[in-house]
């Protein structure tokens, strides 16, 4: 799987679109994509910024990763997150795994999304649409009903 | 002969310091150099610890040249 | 939710990038693309005949977006299926869903996958590379571990 | 005064047929139709049936005026 942060804005269906391998073998493509949303909490937000380790952040993803690959069987991956100033709108995070079949696929993708979620050392700080900053506290669970 | 520590987020707002480095006597742990560096302010809670960029426990053992990281709960994706 | 029946190729990411709604309140997005493979069951196959029940196939579709609607917290989806002659490499099924949380945009979208699975009137006739034909007899279900 | 029955998929092939009309005393339903259509053949299992294009039983009362299909499992997607 390829693993990759980034400092600018990205298109999540376009970077899709030049990473997708020319296979005929991934009958199933499980994506997820994170946006920066503009409120949280009952307030506007009006930036987000994502602190992250650097180093120890490209080896959380590559240990969940790895053992997705190990886990289930899947045929290639694609991971994509920011870093630095965000606005509301853009993408956070990018999570595309490709398999045979979508079962798969599908539990691959949450899989790293919900580990990723809590292990990689991201932070996120709302700017306020009224001037006030605020750190995001915890992640919720991605299971919800 | 040397112990390098990072702070992230609230917690390098909340201590003051984003990265210093310090000599103690070795092993020692992340809960001792955090009382080290920061004598008057208690372990915040909940809180997270690496050592060399692994997630470990406060009495974990960190040898000399090793790097412990305090940050807390990771808000990513 | 959009749902949309194609008699010609299309390219998902593509579409997605040109359907995605201009909007900052989707944190989340989870997409399953299905694409036709070039072998089944141990044999190469050449092409994929998609045969609908015309009508049925909307209503069906329909049903199964309206029910995820109520039961999970979504903003906007997208149904994509061809129908007609496809080469292998092909999409065949486009989902995506939108949500302003992730675990409602990945049951809904894991929903509805395999509803249409199981409920919509498509059959497939595999052509293999020797000349014969076959049907495809049974979707498998989509919850493998 | 008229049924209108169609067959999809391996059904079709089976059949020999796509699309024909029948006239029948009402209500009938999709087991008698298919006998009345097809006397010599049994009736395929696994069998799908739909009445006016919502999914329906083999003893499911079909009006004048109504659409009886019959396919196998579906396999789209």
């Amino acid at each position: 799987m390829h693993i990759e942060l980034l400092d600018e804005p990205f298109q999540p269906f376009q970077r899709l679109a030049d990473y997708q391998p020319a296979r005929t073998d991934a009958g199933a493509t499980a994506v997820f994509i994170g946006t920066s949303r503009d409120y949280n909490l009952g307030e506007t937000v009006s930036a987000l910024h994502l602190e992250h380790y650097p180093g120890m952040t490209e080896r959380q993803l590559q240990e969940i990763t790895a053992y997705a690959e190990q886990r289930w069987t899947v045929l290639d991956g694609l991971v994509v997150h920011r870093v630095g100033l965000l606005k509301p709108g853009e993408a956070i995070v990018l999570v595309a795994v490709w398999a045979g079949h979508r079962g798969d696929a599908f539990d691959a993708c949450r899989f790293i999304m919900e580990e990723l979620k809590h292990k990689a050392p991201f932070w996120k700080k709302e700017q306020l649409a009224d001037g006030r900053q605020r750190w995001v506290e915890q992640n919720s669970t991605g299971y919800a009903g | 002969m040397a112990i390098k520590i990072i702070f992230f987020a609230r917690l390098r707002e909340l201590s003051g310091h984003a990265e210093l480095t310090v000599s103690l006597p070795v092993p020692t742990t992340p809960r001792a150099v955090w009382q080290h560096v920061l004598p008057d302010l208690a372990l915040p809670e909940p809180l997270l610890v690496a050592i060399d960029q692994n997630y470990a426990q406060l009495d974990s053992p960190v040898q000399d040249g090793q790097e412990v990281a305090f940050f807390p709960p990771v808000t990513g994706g």
